[in-house]
């Protein structure tokens, strides 16, 4: 019995030394980026973005559309003969591992263009990093308002939440009129800020706002407090602001207390999950938009562009799974700095003015151009959910 | 086994020099903007596991807040530095000053409890500061953070560059293994270990229990809130995340793991804690599946943490007393 | 002559049980006090009392003209009273000499300001605590082992730690409960001779001890308890002979 | 409204009061505070879900399985992680770091092999519910309450009527003595810990069944409620568990409708303000220190 533990603890300070000295050796970034391109001439990119931990699903949906364009690139010859080599990251969806990330990547000056994160607050935290280091940053999802103005080297391609939120209410009053609105919000930089420009918007044109509820995620899973508190308001329309599955699970409680209104929800809902966990809660539930959707049952019902058709074929034959909007905001990213690569070859400035010129730029995500400040506009597509599956929106 | 122990605390000057030598030559040898940073984040780390160390390593009282006083000093520096542009002499003692105030007016009514009870009381303390600082838009911009965090700067000299941050780091984290081996040298830290090993007798011997639990609380908590102000104008960005009480467990894990009333077990388990997932980072998913082993197996074969209960001075005076004695 | 200690009309209840009931005694200067009674008399739990470890339920604990009956331990301590435990409470992990510097902790004065600029005063306070605590280690010949840690001693020298760690405090009044409790013949001789030395130093000691042999010897006066009551008081060769004191030891005769 | 908030603030006290009766019997066998315990409630949830839909929606089955499952996880994570640290006599943080790193690896590993998406749990008993006025009550939730009963009255009974309950109170109050007494003391403890992670899986699959939904960061998010519940109730008194689950339910519930955004802070508010006035909780005997 002593000298097997003796034996034990041989073997685990052996493994936590090796740990300690390999850790402090000198950056070892662990390469796990595109197996093939040789070391000599290539143009190097990197991607972050949370591949483990809960958002992981996120993060790996964009990894895989990113990878998939530079796969396409790369098989017709690479940029004017020269391939593109992706690094990717794990930031596990904390902005302190984005900053350590951040730092990783342009300590590497070959890398030219950075993609990534996917949260706001992650983008943020790194943003400084790469503006110091004059390196450009394109998140494909990053929706947080400051996010454009952090740094001239900044890019998004989701619309900021002010542009967003500001059509979503829009959309809303002209389609239901000035009524009584409640929203129910999630308590990140994300829902924080698309509730409130959203409810300031709806109050200018006019709409009541009777109230607004707000939740931690991952805090808790029942609603039913928040839920009473907005149903004695009595409110004709009740926007959800939140992930698929809390905005599901709301949507499930708030129909099992008999909240009777017009429930909408916004782009986050697009997903297969979301149907399989509202299930028949969910119907006549509307969505508003400004990414596409690329759900098989809703597919029949759409007619997309080609450049669109052949993504999601190819995301699907790929990946054997769905392709969804964050995805097609990955492929856009990616295919967007392809692009200014060829314009402005591996030069970072060279790139950045490229990339802020875009002017509607057919994307599988939708037709998207940049505004001076480097904000996107994009038109919203709007969808209602019938019979189990997303159909386009039509005025009933 | 312990003639190592006995010579390696016999010149324990000579070692503490070489290590502090090493460190400060560590930016040559290990350039890189990465290892840099994470030099320097080991070394807030210290800070933090060291100031925990004074209250469930030396004095027995398990915390599982600390990341609340963390936070504190972390939001009380940025708000300052935003909203003033004082120079970080004063950002960081306010920093320390708020977070003490709070460690004693948690401390004061709760601090006669005892054992789990406190640890939870300590742990629902950091959830609460958390949801403060999500939901006080006013003060704490909630989940949005605090941006563009101005680095710290004194007349006119401001630190910038990462190779500055790691040696104002390492300066920090030799002034706080200062403060506390004097602490621990002293009657003061006496009381403490006394406390920890037996509080009835403690009282016996004319220790007031509560102010000197609150007293090191109160210590720990400005360590705690100075370090957050470090990490606050390294970072120049910060948001709630960072300060639940994951956080707090983390830095528990670190103390208990390098070894309990140890300042080199401390130090060892903070880098090797922090390293680690640095290093494992490669295997993407199974990451922290096997942080979770390490951890059971370290419990499994050192429970009192790698240089647990191995008190060097105590040897020392042991060595030097035996040596003493065949001389008599 | 003005006792040092006078204990007026105290009782302790806990909840129905009457563990000290309306029990009066006094000690003056410089006199060695022994308390016995079968156990469950309710001996530890009045020492408890009188260090503060309990409130009594009733009456009062005079000491310099002041009740410090429900003071705090600590203040008692800071007061002058000393105490050892039945089961003994030593600081395990720390070595025999911080376990008497400990017990200097009211007769040192360096704070934490102190101790974190390590002021002069401190060195020198440290120093001539050291000493000290060496002088009180060599009365109780516990020199040699001063470095190593306090559970490494044996048993009897564990106890006679405990008593040098209470004279650390420099206390008017010894507190000493069941001090030869486990202790074999000899070790117990040398603690009678011990405890004269105090006497002769000039300490007033109270213990509680069932070694009738140790008490009847060392002690000038002797209470008996029997169930929480104070059933006699006096020299010993009078309470060999008291039949309430047979009578609560050996029970009724047949 | 009120009567309303205090039904929902009542189901979610069951929810906690669930789990936090495993949290009391590790602890008052022990003294350790499992922070493992969310990890089983998770997986317990994880185990039913994934059996059903392999066996074709054939609930009981599945429920029993993952009862047998974690119960022997649980017994497991004591006889490997934990007998040894116990017989080296160190100290209780060892084992609740050790209990941090068997919940890491559990909640890892469950992602790792199911994803990080929300479950639907098909809602399995469909009971419907009843109107009183303007308060809805759905039969759940009433079932949830009496679940949570009727397993503090079976602990109870395990605990007071049982040869082995016997054994394992004898353990909580001296484990060197209840050796002596022969005891098998190691068998015990592995045996409470089954018993605390089938409670687990019986609170994961309850709460699955009711929210129709699981995910894996349920375990750590009810964890520290029902630890506070359990403090709260007096740790290691088996109605204190339940008491105090109930109370911190209902404060979140009248907390939530207040201010949404520091419903859980009013929670742990009030958990705190009690314990500095009822150091050993609500039902907690004050223990006097023996000296």
């Amino acid at each position: 019995m002593k000298n097997k533990s003796k034996m034990l603890g041989l073997l685990i300070s052996i493994c936590l030394m090796l740990s300690v000295l390999a850790g402090c050796g000198p950056a070892s970034e662990a390469n796990n980026g595109q197996a093939g391109s040789d070391k000599g001439k290539s143009y190097k990119l990197a991607f972050f973005g949370p591949l483990s931990g809960d958002a992981m699903q996120y993060g790996v949906a964009i990894k895989n559309a990113v990878e998939l364009e530079i796969r396409k690139v790369n098989d017709a010859g690479g940029i004017n003969g020269v391939p593109v080599e992706l690094k990717v990251f794990d930031d596990k969806n904390d902005p302190k591992e984005s900053v350590n990330i951040a730092n990783k990547i342009v300590s590497d000056p070959e890398i030219l263009v950075a993609i990534g994160s996917f949260t706001s607050s992650c983008s943020l935290a790194a943003a400084p990093v790469f503006q110091k280091n004059q390196v450009p940053l394109f998140s494909p999802t990053a929706s947080h308002p400051d996010f454009p103005f952090a740094g001239d080297y900044m890019f998004t391609l989701a619309m900021t939440q002010k542009l967003e939120s500001k059509k979503f209410a829009e959309f809303v009053i002209e389609q239901f009129g000035p009524k009584k609105v409640a929203t129910i919000y999630q308590n990140t930089d994300y829902g924080v800020t698309a509730n409130d420009i959203f409810v300031n918007r709806i109050k200018e044109l006019g709409g009541t706002v009777t109230g607004s509820e707000q939740f931690i995620s991952g805090q808790t899973k029942d609603y039913s407090p928040l839920i009473s508190n907005i149903k004695a308001q009595q409110p004709d329309i009740f926007y959800v602001i939140g992930s698929y599955s809390e905005a599901a699970q709301i949507i499930q409680q708030a129909k099992a207390l008999d909240l009777k209104a017009q429930y909408i929800g916004n782009g986050q809902l697009i997903r297969e999950d979301f149907l399989k966990l509202a299930g028949a809660n969910g119907e006549g539930l509307v969505v508003m938009s400004s990414i596409p959707v690329f759900l098989s049952s809703a597919l029949e019902h759409q007619k997309l562009s080609a450049n669109t058709e052949a993504f999601v074929n190819d995301f699907k034959k790929a990946y054997q799974v769905e392709a969804d909007g964050f995805s097609a905001m990955g492929y856009d990213s990616a295919s967007l700095i392809v692009d200014a690569i060829q314009k402005a070859g591996a030069d970072k400035k060279g790139i950045r003015d490229a990339l802020a010129q875009t002017k509607n730029y057919a994307g599988v995500s939708g037709n998207l151009s940049f505004m001076d400040t480097r904000e996107v506009e994009r038109s919203l597509i709007n969808y209602r959910v019938k019979d189990g599956t997303f159909i386009p929106y039509v005025r009933e | 086994m312990n003639r190592i122990l006995a010579c390696l605390a016999r010149n324990q000057l000579l070692i503490s020099l070489t290590v502090l030598a090493l460190a400060l030559l560590f930016p040559l040898v290990f350039p890189s903007q990465y290892s840099i940073r994470m030099a320097t984040l080991c070394g807030m780390y210290i800070v933090l596991a060291l100031s925990l160390n004074l209250i469930t390593g030396y004095t027995g009282q398990v915390s599982l807040g600390h990341a609340a006083f963390f936070g504190i000093g972390a939001y009380t520096a940025a708000i300052l530095a935003t909203r003033f542009g004082l120079n970080f002499l004063f950002t960081f003692i306010a920093a320390a000053i708020v977070a003490g105030l709070a460690a004693f007016l948690l401390g004061l009514p709760t601090l006669k409890l005892k054992g789990h009870y406190l640890a939870m009381v300590t742990l629902g303390f950091c959830e609460i500061v958390r949801l403060v600082e999500m939901n006080w838009m006013g003060l704490t911009r909630g989940p949005l953070g605090i941006l563009n965090i101005p680095p710290p700067s004194l007349w006119g000299f401001t630190i910038d560059a990462p190779i500055e941050y790691y040696y104002f780091i390492v300066a920090l984290v030799v002034l706080t293994i200062k403060l506390v081996q004097n602490i621990v040298d002293s009657r003061v830290g006496k009381g403490l270990i006394a406390i920890s090993e037996d509080e009835i007798a403690a009282e016996a011997m004319g220790i007031n229990i509560l102010r000197y639990k609150v007293m090191v609380f109160v210590i720990s908590a400005a360590l705690a809130g100075f370090a957050g102000a470090f990490y606050a104008q390294y970072m120049s960005y910060i948001d709630p995340t960072s300060f639940g009480t994951d956080q707090s467990i983390s830095i528990f894990i670190m103390i208990i793991f390098g070894g309990l009333a140890s300042i080199p077990g401390t130090i060892i388990g903070v880098i090797v804690l922090t390293l680690l997932p640095e290093v494992l980072r490669g295997l993407m998913d199974f990451r922290l599946i096997i942080y979770g082993l390490i951890l059971i197996a370290m419990m499994l074969v050192k429970p009192e943490g790698l240089l647990g209960n191995i008190n060097f001075t105590r040897i020392k005076k042991a060595a030097d007393g035996k040596k003493a004695g065949e001389l008599k | 002559m003005k006792p040092l200690l006078g204990i007026e009309r105290v009782t302790q209840r806990f909840g129905g049980l009457v563990a000290v009931s309306n029990v009066s005694f006094q000690i003056f200067e410089n006199e060695i006090i022994g308390v016995i009674g079968p156990n469950g008399a309710g001996k530890t739990t009045l020492f408890n009392i009188i260090t503060g470890i309990y409130k009594p339920t009733e009456g009062k604990v005079m000491y310099d003209e002041g009740n410090i009956a429900g003071f705090r331990p600590h203040e008692i301590t800071q007061s002058g009273l000393a105490r050892t435990f039945q089961n003994i409470r030593l600081f395990q992990n720390m070595t025999v000499l911080e376990n008497v510097l400990v017990g200097m902790h009211t007769r040192t004065k360096a704070n934490l300001f102190d101790a974190v600029f390590r002021t002069g005063r401190l060195k020198k306070e440290q120093l001539e605590a050291t000493q000290k605590a060496e002088y009180y280690l060599r009365l109780v010949d516990l020199y040699e082992h001063r470095h190593s840690a306090a559970k490494n001693l044996p048993y009897g020298s564990q106890r006679k730690l405990e008593i040098a760690r209470a004279m650390a405090s420099e206390p008017r009044l010894l507190l000493l409960d069941e001090p030869a409790a486990g202790m074999n013949e000899q070790e117990t001789a040398e603690l009678m001779e011990f405890i004269g030395k105090l006497k002769a130093l000039g300490y007033t000691i109270l213990l509680i001890e069932h070694d009738m042999k140790l008490v009847m010897n060392i002690c000038e006066r002797i209470i008996v308890f029997d169930h929480g009551c104070l059933i006699a008081q006096g020299e010993p060769e009078v309470i060999k002979k008291e039949p309430k004191v047979i009578e609560a030891y050996l029970g009724k005769e047949a | 409204m009120f009567i309303q908030q205090l039904v929902n603030g009542l189901t979610i006290g069951s929810t906690y009061a669930l789990v936090a009766i495993g949290f009391t019997l590790i602890f008052g066998v022990l003294e350790l505070i499992n922070f493992a315990h969310g990890s089983f409630y998770m997986v317990g949830a994880y185990f039913t879900l994934m059996l059903m839909l392999a066996m074709g929606g054939n609930f009981v089955l599945a429920f029993i399985i993952s009862l047998a499952l974690t119960g022997a996880l649980g017994a497991m994570m004591d006889h490997f992680a934990l007998r040894r640290i116990r017989e080296r006599r160190a100290t209780k943080d060892a084992a609740l770091i050790s209990t941090i790193g068997i919940a890491t690896v559990i909640d890892h590993s469950v992602l790792e092999f199911f994803g990080s998406e929300t479950k639907s749990f098909p809602a399995v008993l469909n009971l419907g519910k009843i109107t009183v006025g303007n308060t809805i009550i759905s039969y759940m939730q009433i079932l949830i309450f009496a679940v949570a009963v009727i397993l503090m009255g079976l602990l109870t009974f395990i605990l007071y009527k049982t040869r082995i309950g016997k054994a394992m109170r004898a353990v909580s109050q001296n484990m060197d003595a209840a050796k002596l007494m022969g005891i098998n003391v190691n068998f015990v403890i592995s045996f409470t810990f089954l018993v605390a992670s089938v409670l687990a899986a019986i609170a994961g699959t309850m709460v699955g069944m009711y929210y129709q939904a699981i995910e894996v960061t349920m375990g750590f998010a009810i964890g520290m409620k029902s630890f506070a519940a359990a403090v709260l109730g007096g740790i290691s008194v088996l109605p204190g568990a339940m008491l105090g689950g109930l109370i911190i339910g209902v404060v979140e519930a009248l907390g939530a409708s207040i201010s949404s955004g520091y419903r859980d802070a009013i929670a742990f508010a009030v958990l705190i303000i009690v314990l500095v006035f009822k150091p050993s909780g609500l039902l907690g005997k004050k223990h006097n220190n023996k000296v």
